[in-house]
This record gives C-alpha cells, structure tokens and sequence, in this order.
C-alpha cells in the first residue's frame, strides 16, 4: 500500500515529504521499526507521530493512503 | 457533531506591539473585566558556540495545531472564569527583540486570568506542533528546544 | 545612606493602551529578553445596590507607596532574575473599561517574569497606601476594598 | 505639643486633615486610643498610622511636630 509522508522540524533535513510503498506493515508501532530502518538518524530521536493529523497516542492500525507525520520534539512559543 | 469554527492563532512574522495595543483597546468595551494578564515571548539573541541568533524561523503543523489550541481553549475555558483569552504565534521569521507570541487573557478578577494565561503558555509549548529553528547571522542554524 | 533615586509610578488618569504598547516597543533592544510577563488593572462596572459604577478615583499618600514600591521592587529583583520591571498605577479619575494598573515584568526564560509580575501585583495592592473611590453614575460613592 | 494629623479614603471623610494640640500623649497607641475617643466612627474601623511617613509597625514615640496618618484598608490596583 502507499502512505504519504510529512516530517517537521530538523527530522525533514533528512526525511523529505514522500509517497512511500510498504508491505506487511499494519500499524503505527511496525511503521516505527521501519522508518528506523531506513532513515538512520531518526532512531536516536525523540519524535511523535501523527497518523491523518491526529496524534498517535496509542498503537493504531494503518491503512491505504494515510498520511504519517514524522514530529520532533516541539519547540513553539 | 456539532459545526465548530476552529479560531486560528498563526500570524506571518512578528506580532507588532501596536497589534497588541490595538487588542487592549477592543476591551474597553468589556466593563465586566476586572484584569488582563499578557504574556510575550520575545526572541533572545543567544550565543551559541560563539555565534549570536539573529531570527528563529517557526513553522508548524498547522490543522493539528489549531485542533490542539482548540482543545486547550475548551479546557482553560472550562477551569476558569475567563471573560476572553486570545493567542498569537508567529510563524516564518521573527528577528531577535520581536515578539514571536502573544497570549491574552481576561476575567473579573485578577486571579483567573493570570492562572489561565501562564497555564496556555505552559500548554502552548508543550503540546502543539510548532517548531523554531534558530537563525546564526552567518546564516548557519539549529533547531530551538523548549525547557 | 546612598543617594537614591526613587522611581515614580503614578499617572494622572487612565493608562493609554498606546503607553502599553511603546513600552513594548522599548524592549526590542534588550535581546536578551525572552518573555514579558504584563498585567493590567481595568476598572469594572461594577452593580451595587443597582447602581452601575461609572468610575474609580484613585488617591495616595504617594510618598509612602513610592517607598513601599521601592522595597518591594528591590525585594522582587533580589528573588528572581529579572531583566526589567515597570509598574504605573492611576491616580485620580479611571473610567469603567479604562486601564488603571499596568505592571510589566520581564527575563530571559518565561518563568521568572511571570512569577514576578503576580508578586509585584500581589504586594501592590495590599501594601501601597491607595485608595479607590468608586463613583456612580449618579454621583454618590462608596469606598473601593480589595480581595 | 502640636501634631498634624492627614487622613485618606473614607476617613478623610470624618477626619479632615488638621494640626491637633494633645497633652499627656507619647506613643503611637495612646494617640490611637485618643483618635478613637475624639472620632468614634473610628474606633469600629481597620487603620493604619504612618508617623511621618512610615509605617506604624511597633508602638512608636511621638514628638512636637510630627505628621501622623491615618489610613484605611488599601485598595489600590
């Protein structure tokens, strides 16, 4: 399935806004594993994700042509 | 569900202190309001390694954001008396010296309004995405962290 | 004994928002600041015995509330690491909805400035020998009593 | 001896400011006890002195010439 990815802060010096293709992946927590994988430097990272604009705050279920959000740390005000 | 107009916060650049003046005035009209409590944030030109910031550049996640705001309006509302409460964060570049955010709250008596305001500026920071990336004057930079 | 200056903070009227904002302003060259922490009085309408207070008249034994003032800002600074303070307090006529107390505190992180300004708020009112006369729209009075 | 008395808020009302000659008065409370005789709607009232321009913290002296305030609650801000 394809899901869209959004990332903010210093995470979107590495990880571009992209459309991704991922298998036998279902959930936020799998979806984790894998963007640690595959971008490096995001393991050693506190981020947050927020899954159709919602902030995950519990393991959720991913679906076809969702969009992920990939958040650092905030830093407003 | 109800239809809700979610209020937006976000300003391009500096909040300009006649902008502020201007929402101080709107509230002489409110003869119910006893006290205003305002906070805000200004950017510091920090050393950092040798290197001064002369700018942070804020974005944000803005529908999630707003949603978030929304949520901590409801729930300040909800725990205090407040006649009003109104929030500005800037977002793209705001220099060092300007004012990056403005939160304003009101009530009959002076208590309500100063727990609230400092309540939303604690919340503010810590809940909604919003990111400040600060601005060496040799054009170098690095991403703010809140304490 | 040193030579002191002591700082005056009474304004004869209401405070102008536009005072509020230009001391703002004033701050943009300080960037070492990261937050302002701002209160203001406004006087309430208040209904008493169905009548609507139009106004509060503001008296002082201004000497004494000049030397209280200036205890406690020392005290204030001595506590937590302010960059600035200004505190300007109205005598004579305020109108309802009118700004009579403009207290403006501010430090390089938010906390200290937000702290402070409640402080300066707190010991103001009950230690500064002033007085508010609340006047009617039909010209009697009773005596204002802080909370 | 003579002593000038200024008064504020509501007592300014009943108390106008004035110079007073008292005799046999030495301290802060003794003049409280004469001002509360002199002026009873005084005496069911919360006040404070200042003895030329201090505030009355501790029973105080007083002299030929002083000032003395009499002030009700605060009510400033």
């Amino acid at each position: 399935m394809e899901i869209e990815l959004i990332s903010f802060g210093r995470i979107s010096e590495f990880i571009p806004n992209q459309k991704i293709q991922i298998n036998g992946i279902e959930t936020t927590s799998g979806l984790q594993n894998y963007l640690e994988k595959t971008f490096p430097q995001l393991a050693g990272m506190k981020y947050k994700l927020a899954l159709n604009k919602n902030l995950v705050q519990q393991e959720s279920e991913i679906r076809n042509g969702d969009s992920i959000a990939i958040m650092p740390p905030f830093s407003g005000g | 569900m109800s239809e809700k107009k979610i209020k937006n916060i976000f300003v391009e650049g500096p909040i300009a202190p006649d902008f502020i003046s201007t929402s101080i005035s709107k509230h002489s009209t409110k003869t119910n309001i006893g006290g205003h409590s305002i906070f805000l944030g200004q950017v510091r030109a920090d050393e950092i390694d040798g290197k001064l910031v002369s700018a942070i550049d804020y974005t944000a996640f803005e529908d999630v954001a707003l949603k978030q705001m929304d949520e901590i309006r409801e729930a300040v509302f909800a725990k205090y008396p407040l006649t009003c409460m109104h929030v500005y964060q800037s977002l793209g570049l705001v220099k060092a010296g300007e004012i990056c955010l403005f939160v304003f709250t009101s009530s009959a008596h002076r208590k309500p309004a100063i727990d609230a305001c400092e309540e939303v500026v604690e919340r503010l920071k810590a809940e909604l995405p919003i990111w400040g990336k600060e601005v060496f004057e040799d054009g170098t930079h690095q991403w703010k962290e809140n304490k």
